[in-house]
């Protein structure tokens, strides 16, 4: 692990890698409206779908994390807009609470981004995409959850 | 055999030298965490005093984790691989007589069994043992109850007692005696040796408890009633037998990452549900009375009749890991009163 | 394992002008279980079908996934395509490498790199693919229509005519909506009321019809087949069963000079009224903010007089539940606040008017019986200013949409002006004229050409009253120099915007709304009449600005949805839905408290562990009731032990994407 | 016995762990859950030498999906291949269901003891099973069929729920010809026309002597409760009576200390154990 | 101190057993050393004796509720967590209400064999121990010592704001007077987090004793032992293990009573109450939610509020 993510740091083609989770009704099809209006952005993101944010289970988030994804991404309907109607807001529940124990954990808060996006807001999905993906290009590549710097501080 | 004094300054010259040859597996502390077997490159600094270390010595030759194969599964470069298994001649520094005494048990199972496990062999056949008397013992020691310390110290290659300043190193093997070498070695005054041999009666002196001397396989009886008092209290967790320096059951498993499936074994447990839950749902031993009295039988009785040795060296790691506080020096009391 | 076949898509050059389409099927032939990999210009096409069927066949594969476009688009299609070859459906995946890929990135290498990992995702998907399968479940075969305007009523014809019973729901105390209020209708200048009326009258005389005016929709549960809503029927304070409509009641009503919204405030109505004399059902409803009888405790004066004894004060608000198989949302429009706009008076002139507020003037039943007076002083206009996009395709101050009809109104108004009134002057402000319709662009040159209409291209920047007269000042864009133009009258063509309580709506039926709060289709051109939401339709204004001619069209399109709906037996139910499994359920009703549709119910069942031949021991498990469920898996996500699940998203396929993505890049 | 097949298993497995890869050659779907698999080793020297004895089990690998334990239910005397069937019952075995022909699995075999068919020459033998319990009796029974003239009269009782549970079907020509096949079902069906009830009961109204008989039955629990009751009943002595116990086994040989009952590990001790060494164990079973 | 604590708890026990209301009272009894005392099921009334109240009363005796009590009437002792404990197994339905006599005693704070360890107390010394005021009185061969309360208590007691029993039937003991330590958020940067967490979940062998211990953890079959979805291997690897303790911590956010068992059972001293913490902290500043307080109020995660806390204010 350690050869790779130095070698990562000094590549200076690299690319984060994230992961998204973007809900089918909205956010994926403001991804899909982003790709039919043409609207650049960098090709950092993969997308898994599922039906509604409801549906994701933090320890997917958890799950991209350990595998070592620069960064992941949650999007969902916003608030009332919810396909299933209250879906998402259970999934705020869960994802801000596990966005917050990201940070305790030492995962860069750049790295975890959660949001809301709807079928409309194609030009809100690829800024941020471009965002998120200048963002981690500032923290650096993703040194995993056993890193294997540690620093003689703790 | 030429018994040897080192100095304790010495100590960490004579493990360098060690490792120069050998692999050195030796206790290192960790910072926020008891201390762990380690492999060592002679400039750490090693802690022969750590006592008892809370996993047991075999930690090296059975891994919590250990892989078997790997398989290649891509379309024409299928490939079955065994990973390569150390070469080396490896050392263990710093073990007690009762983890030394449960390789002799773990050596039953993986050796003389009916089949030879070559992962644990091929490690095994290269580990040398360099032991240390205990000088103080836990609250949970039981070992005198459960064994003969005289015969156990002949399980070793080398025994080390520590002497204040200075260790007395008793090589017991031949291997041991290569071990014991270097100008920091010195010849022992007849004081040291006397010492070392009050160390030693000190410590087979142990107070011992009721089932001590008494043929506890004899005594474990299948209905007795401790088994539901245990069952009760016992919450079904593995740490007992994690740490367990005898207990040798694993679990082995497949990971596939991309188009490569790596097989492993790794630490399990008779106290789990799922040891014996069967693919379509049945289960030999559903209830929790089976399985803390399967360990128990097993240690006690199986093992014995199987190949002639206790499953069990008094090492207390149990007693202290229990979060219920089942102590196994009440439960063999219980038994062996019961059958009295 | 699985037998996985990966067609890659060039759409095209769509995908394949950016995506190495070769080197992605390449890369797709070496992933676990992938046992055929190829490329084809367009995968939807037949031909490119058939290349799916021929390898299923050749090569027996059990799963397939297509690299195209997104499975919003064309996943049925595929769906369909495998099924014919005998595999269950559900075996197809997409990976969408259009939408997510080609369309949104420019450099080839990293475009195909990303192709190249999606269809390792979804092929990872594919491999735990189960098959699903569908289940009957029962239709109620009666429609709701939301709206009583034209598309309304044309929606509900169509679905009574065909033989289902539908309850037209309207918020006013008429049916009619906009249509209602205008005087004649672009490009043939049929008289508005000519065409409505009658299809009203049908509308309240139609056996399978039932009316509900002055009523809102207050909530709406179930799903399609099978929705209850709520209604609220507002009080109307008229007994509808005993009301002959004599009119009497308002007649005398003390109560006089409420402005009346239907005029637009141009004419007056009293405390109790019809909002017009046409209206169906031709019933008056009390205005309790302003009747004395509620306001001040004392008058009853329409209770006296009325000879039917039909007034009731004491009438309640009334919630009926109706159960429906079906929804046509066709709430229409709002037009825009043109007070907002200070250049045009924030709406203290008098003189400045908007298009529906001249479209009363001009009807025969407005406020002034047809005759064209400006407001301020009745007097008859000389020269009349109309101005268009007001508000529309102004990002600034309104909408940045232009809203599709100002153009043809604004031509309407000019001729009609010019039609009654030979001698006055109509100058017409444009930004670009649109007139894409049938006969559009003719009526456009016959106002202009014809009629004499003044058409000025440019913006108008600023009116303001001097000498009586309204000056209307701006550029002419065209001649490059300042204009000014003296005017008795201004009618401003406002945008058209969504109603303001669409949005509570579409929460109300779980549809979705665009960032205007139009409603919005499930996709504009394979699904322009359906919601996301299977069994609510949507028809007219609701959705976008549209004319007439395309409100009735999409009406009716949403009525042969409706009744395209109606003509099956059953419904089959969605085979992506939650279940639980029950062997490791614990019953914690986690799931059961976060489901949205409350689909799932705690259930005991024989705890076999535990029970004996005497002795049964019985203990808690979660269940689905599949009907209910939509398969949003919030159950599934919460559910600690994994015992919820989710068919079609299950955990092993979500978890197989995510390390699958991993080993590629590993 | 014969020479001890476990220095041959050692010496065709220096490291008992590494499976051989073999091809699966053909797949019969017995019934709705159950499908046999016929496996042909990759390497051909092995195929040749692969030898076991009927009664033993292997342990195969779906890569990726793991490892699961299987009687082999061909015989011995068939060569070049060996088959295994497979009720779809978890993980390893719906992956194993999934294959299609040509696919290759992991094969660590032979293991665990046999049946002892020498000790029985000059007896007659009858077979008790019933449903996915007939497969490890097919092994021996094949075996005693192509040493017809060493045995007495064999005689096989095979019962499952319904007609279509029954396995092994296209075999039962065959084992009509040489021995005497009595077939239950628990439910008929239109197309049935033999008998409907339960194994045991058929058992007594068959009613074999004891008289230098061996029985082996096995098949679910209860199913062999009452054909052990029944058996007594007739007069057999728990000697005379085999079967091969079901346990969960990781190893294989010995190790991982699952299929551990009292002294005895059924991956070296058994699977075939008879009642009388049965009795001798903890009351596990 | 403990005296009368329980003499009272005897005397609830054998109430309840002689008066049948319960078939067994699930309490502490002598442990087997000073320092220890194990879970013991009283069945008859004149086995109440075995029950006893000290500073060693640690297990939180709750996790055996679920397995008892679903089809039996049980009396059972509780410290203020395990209250809490039971107000969550009421609320997830694994115990009902009705089955349970609860003897409550109010708590000063619990030593462990680590706490005292900590505390310089040599274990194979102790002979007794018990509570005076604020503090913990280790008896030895060679006399008392008396420990201030703070720094002889489990790490988790340090903390503790509950000193009396949420829920319980009757009570036992006076409240304490005792000042719980303020919890800190964790320091450090991003990376020194990183590396400080990969640093202990390194040390995790997979036993499952934090798991097993908690009554919070009933699951028939926990999500780390599913075969059919591998959300962690057993593989002893840190990232493994970091999947394990993450997701289990997720899994007990807004449900976790802070009894610290979990860190307790861990033989591999991994700071599991820490990591609990940090998800307590954050549910109640997010949620303005404590676990196990109410039985009438959802969890955490099984409700919400339109103005929750949003990601684009937060």
């Amino acid at each position: 692990m350690s050869e790779e993510i130095t070698e990562k740091k000094n590549d200076s083609n690299w690319k984060p890698l994230i992961l998204g989770i973007l809900c089918n009704w909205c956010s994926y099809a403001g991804a899909d409206l982003a790709g039919s209006s043409r609207l650049k952005h960098p090709a950092n993101l993969r997308i898994v779908r599922v039906p509604c944010s409801g549906r994701v289970n933090p320890l997917f988030v958890l799950k991209g994390f350990q595998k070592g994804f620069d960064g992941v991404m949650v999007l969902g309907c916003h608030p009332g807009d919810c396909h299933y109607a209250k879906g998402n807001y259970y999934a705020r529940r869960r994802i801000m609470l596990l966005k917050e124990l990201l940070q305790s954990m030492g995962i860069e808060p750049e790295r975890f981004h959660f949001e809301w996006v709807s079928a409309s807001e194609g030009v809100r999905f690829a800024e941020l995409v471009s965002e998120m993906s200048e963002k981690i290009e500032k923290v650096g590549p993703f040194t995993g959850v056993d890193c294997s710097k540690v620093p003689a501080a703790f | 055999m030429s018994d040897k004094i080192i100095a304790k300054t010495d100590l960490r010259q004579w493990l360098a030298s060690l490792v120069a040859g050998n692999d050195v597996i030796a206790p290192l502390g960790r910072e926020g965490g008891p201390a762990q077997w380690k492999a060592i490159d002679g400039n750490q600094e090693i802690d022969l005093g750590a006592g008892q270390m809370v996993m047991a010595a075999k930690e090296y030759l059975l891994p919590v984790h250990d892989v078997l194969w790997r398989y290649e599964t891509k379309k024409g470069e299928e490939k079955l691989e065994q990973p390569e298994l150390p070469d080396r001649p490896t050392v263990m520094v710093g073990l007690r007589l009762c983890d030394a005494r449960a390789i002799s048990v773990l050596d039953s199972v993986y050796m003389d069994g009916r089949f030879r496990d070559p992962y644990y062999a091929t490690r095994r056949e290269k580990l040398a043992l360099v032991a240390t008397v205990c000088d103080d013992p836990r609250w949970s020691c039981f070992c005198t109850s459960v064994g003969d310390l005289d015969e156990w110290a002949k399980g070793v290659d080398v025994l080390l007692t520590d002497l204040g300043d200075n260790v007395y190193a008793a090589p017991v093997t031949e291997k041991g005696k290569q071990l014991v070498q270097g100008s920091f070695f010195k010849d022992p005054t007849e004081d040291q040796t006397k010492k070392k041999a009050e160390a030693w009666e000190k410590l087979k002196a142990m107070p011992k408890k009721p089932f001590a001397g008494k043929n506890i396989t004899e005594n474990v009886s299948w209905d007795a009633a401790i088994w539901d008092d245990m069952a009760k209290r016992c919450l079904g967790c593995g740490a007992c037998s994690y740490q367990c320096p005898s207990c040798s059951c694993f679990d082995i498993q497949d990971i596939t990452t991309g188009s490569l499936v790596e097989r492993y074994r790794c630490r399990d447990t008779c106290q789990f549900t799922d040891f014996t839950l069967m693919g379509a749902g049945h289960n030999p031993r559903p209830e929790k009375k089976m399985r803390t009295r399967q360990r128990v039988m097993h240690k006690f009785k199986y093992q014995m009749e199987q190949f002639n040795i206790i499953g069990c060296t008094g090492c207390g790691r149990c007693i202290e890991s229990c979060p219920v506080n089942i102590d196994m020096r009440d439960v063999l009391t219980a038994l062996v009163e019961q059958a009295d | 394992m699985a037998r996985i076949g990966v067609f890659v898509c060039h759409c095209g050059t769509n995908i394949a002008k950016t995506v190495d389409v070769e080197k992605a099927a390449q890369a797709a032939a070496n992933f676990p279980d992938v046992v055929y990999a190829t490329d084809y210009k367009y995968m939807c096409s037949e031909p490119g079908q058939n290349l799916i069927k021929e390898a299923i066949r050749e090569h027996k594969l059990d799963r397939v996934v297509v690299a195209a476009c997104s499975p919003r688009l064309h996943e049925p299609t595929f769906q369909r395509c495998i099924a014919q070859e005998g595999l269950n459906p559900y075996f197809a995946e997409m990976a969408n490498i259009r939408e997510h890929c080609s369309w949104v990135h420019e450099d080839r290498g990293q475009a195909t790199e990303k192709a190249i990992d999606i269809i390792a995702m979804l092929t990872a998907k594919a491999k735990r693919n189960e098959p699903l399968f569908t289940k009957e479940i029962p239709l109620t075969k009666k429609a709701m229509v939301i709206g009583g305007g034209v598309a309304g009523i044309r929606a509900a014809l169509d679905i009574a005519d065909a033989g289902y019973k539908v309850v037209l729901v309207e918020k006013t105390p008429s049916i009619g909506g906009r249509m209602a209020q205008y005087d004649k209708t672009f490009p043939t200048l049929d008289c508005a009321a000519c065409i409505l009326t009658p299809m009203m009258v049908d509308c309240a005389s139609h056996p399978n019809i039932e009316i509900m005016t002055y009523s809102e929709v207050e909530e709406v549960s179930g799903y399609v087949g099978n929705f209850k809503v709520k209604v609220r029927k507002r009080a109307k304070s008229v007994d509808a069963s005993k009301c002959t409509g004599c009119g009497v009641c308002y007649e005398k009503c003390v109560v006089k000079g409420l402005p009346n919204p239907f005029d637009e405030g141009l004419g007056t109505r009293r405390a109790i009224y019809v909002p017009f004399p046409q209206a169906v059902p031709n019933i008056p409803v009390i205005d309790r903010e302003n009747c004395r009888q509620f306001t001040k405790g004392k008058c009853g004066v329409c209770e006296k007089m009325c000879p039917a004894g039909a007034i009731r004060y004491d009438q309640e608000d009334e919630i009926v539940t109706e159960d429906v198989g079906a929804i046509v949302v066709a709430t229409g429009f709002d037009l825009w606040d043109y007070s907002k706009l200070g250049e045009y008076g924030y709406g203290k002139y008098p003189d400045v008017i908007s298009g529906i507020q001249f479209e009363r003037l001009m009807n025969a039943s407005g406020p002034t019986e047809g005759k064209i007076k400006r407001p301020s002083d009745g007097k008859v206009p000389e020269s009349v200013v109309f101005i268009s996009c007001v508000g529309s395709r102004d990002d600034e101050h309104g909408y940045p949409y232009c809203s599709k009809v100002c153009c043809m109104y604004n031509a309407k108004h000019a001729l009609l002006l010019k039609d009654k009134l030979h001698d006055a002057k109509a100058y017409v402000f444009y930004m670009d004229i649109r007139a894409n319709g049938k006969g559009y662009e003719e009526f456009v040159r016959r106002t202009i050409e014809d009629y004499g209409a003044n058409y000025i291209r440019g913006r108008v920047s600023r009116i303001f009253p001097e000498d009586g007269k309204m000056v209307v000042r701006g550029a002419d864009t065209l001649l490059g120099q300042p204009i000014e133009v003296k005017a008795d009258l201004v009618v401003l063509a406002t945008a058209m915007q969504p109603q303001p309580d669409a949005k509570d709506l579409a929460r109300k039926l779980g549809v979705s709304t665009d960032q205007y709060n139009w409603f919005a289709e499930a996709h504009p051109k394979l699904r322009p009449v359906e919601f996301l939401t299977a069994g609510i339709y949507v028809a007219g204004a609701c959705q976008y600005p549209k004319d007439i001619p395309d409100t009735v069209a999409q009406a009716s399109g949403a009525a042969s949805k409706v009744t395209g709906l109606f003509s099956k037996d059953a419904l089959t139910s969605e085979p992506m839905i939650a279940y639980i499994n029950e062997d490791t359920c614990v019953g914690c009703g986690l799931c059961a408290s976060v489901c949205p549709f409350t689909a799932i119910d705690l259930v005991e069942v024989v705890d076999r562990a535990k029970s004996t031949r005497e002795h049964q021991v019985m203990r808690t498990v979660a269940r689905v009731n599949e009907g209910i469920c939509h398969g949003c898996g919030t159950c599934a996500a919460g559910c600690r032990s994994m015992s919820a699940k989710l068919r079609g998203f299950e955990d092993t396929q979500i978890l197989a994407e995510i390390e699958a993505l991993a080993n590629v890049h590993s | 016995m014969s020479t001890d097949i476990h220095e041959i298993t050692k010496q065709q497995m220096p490291n008992p762990y590494m499976p051989h890869l073999a091809v699966v050659e053909k797949i019969i779907e017995e019934t709705w859950d159950t499908k046999t698999f016929r496996a042909v080793f990759q390497d051909e020297e092995l195929r040749e030498k692969f030898t076991y004895e009927p009664g033993q089990f292997q342990e195969v690998s779906v890569f990726g999906a793991g490892e699961c334990t299987f009687c082999l239910t061909s015989s011995p005397t068939r060569k070049g291949y060996i088959e295994f069937s497979v009720k779809r019952v978890g993980v390893v075995t719906k992956a194993l269901h999934e294959l299609s022909e040509g696919a290759i699995v992991g094969i660590r075999a032979p293991f665990g003891n046999w049946f002892p068919y020498n000790e029985w020459k000059g007896k007659n033998v009858w077979f008790i099973g019933g449903g996915i319990g007939m497969a490890p009796m097919r092994s021996i029974l094949n075996y005693c069929l192509d040493n017809r003239g060493d045995y007495g009269e064999i005689s096989t009782i095979y019962g499952a729920r319904t007609p279509g549970d029954l396995c092994f079907t296209y075999e039962f020509d065959e084992w009509r010809k040489n021995s005497a096949l009595h077939l239950t079902v628990d439910a008929g069906d239109d197309s049935w026309t033999g008998r409907v009830g339960h194994v045991p009961g058929y058992l007594m109204e068959l009613a074999p002597k004891p008289e230098n008989t061996i029985a082996v039955t096995c098949g679910p629990p209860i199913m062999i409760k009452f054909a052990l009751q029944n058996l007594k009943e007739l007069g057999f002595e728990d000697k005379q009576i085999f079967t091969t116990l079901e346990m969960k086994m990781k190893c294989g040989i010995g190790k991982c200390g699952r299929c551990n009952i009292g002294s005895k590990f059924v991956c070296i001790d058994g699977p075939v154990f008879s009642f009388d060494q049965i009795k001798e164990l903890p009351p596990e079973f | 101190m403990a005296n009368e604590v329980e003499t009272k708890i005897r005397e609830e026990a054998k109430k309840l057993l002689e008066s049948g209301e319960v078939t067994v009272v699930i309490g502490w009894g002598t442990g087997s050393a000073a320092f220890k005392t194990t879970p013991v099921f009283v069945e008859k009334p004149e086995d109440v004796e075995k029950l006893v109240w000290n500073p060693a009363c640690t297990n939180n005796l709750a996790v055996y509720l679920p397995q008892v009590a679903q089809h039996a009437k049980v009396g059972i002792v509780v410290k203020p967590c395990d209250s809490r404990s039971i107000v969550t197994l009421i609320q997830e339905k694994q115990v009902p209400k009705e089955n349970l006599k609860i003897i409550g005693v109010t708590c000063p704070g619990i030593v462990d064999d680590a706490s005292l360890k900590k505390a310089g107390v040599k274990l194979s010394e102790v002979q007794g121990l018990d509570w005076d005021t604020d503090c913990v009185v280790v008896g030895a061969p060679s006399g008392k010592t008396k420990l201030p309360i703070t720094d002889a208590v489990k790490e988790g007691c340090r903390t503790c704001t509950q000193r009396t029993p949420v829920i319980s039937d009757v009570t036992a003991g006076s409240v304490p007077a005792v000042n719980p330590v303020p919890i800190e958020p964790m320091e450090g940067t991003p990376e020194e987090r990183r590396a400080y967490w990969a640093k202990q979940f390194e040390r995790c062998i997979r036993c499952y004793a934090c798991r097993q211990v908690c009554p919070s953890c009933y699951c028939a079959k926990c999500f780390a032992d599913r075969n059919d979805v591998r959300w962690t291997n057993k593989k002893a690897d840190t990232s493994e293990a970091w999947m394990f303790h993450m997701g289990r911590a997720m899994h007990l956010a807004g449900r976790c009573v802070g009894c610290g068992e979990c860190e307790r059972a861990c033989p591999m001293e991994l700071p599991i109450m820490q990591l609990n913490r940090e998800v307590q902290r954050r549910v109640e500043a997010l949620f303005d939610f404590v676990p196990g307080m109410d039985i009438e109020t959802a969890p955490a995660l099984g409700q919400f509020e339109p103005e929750d806390p949003d990601p684009n204010e937060h």
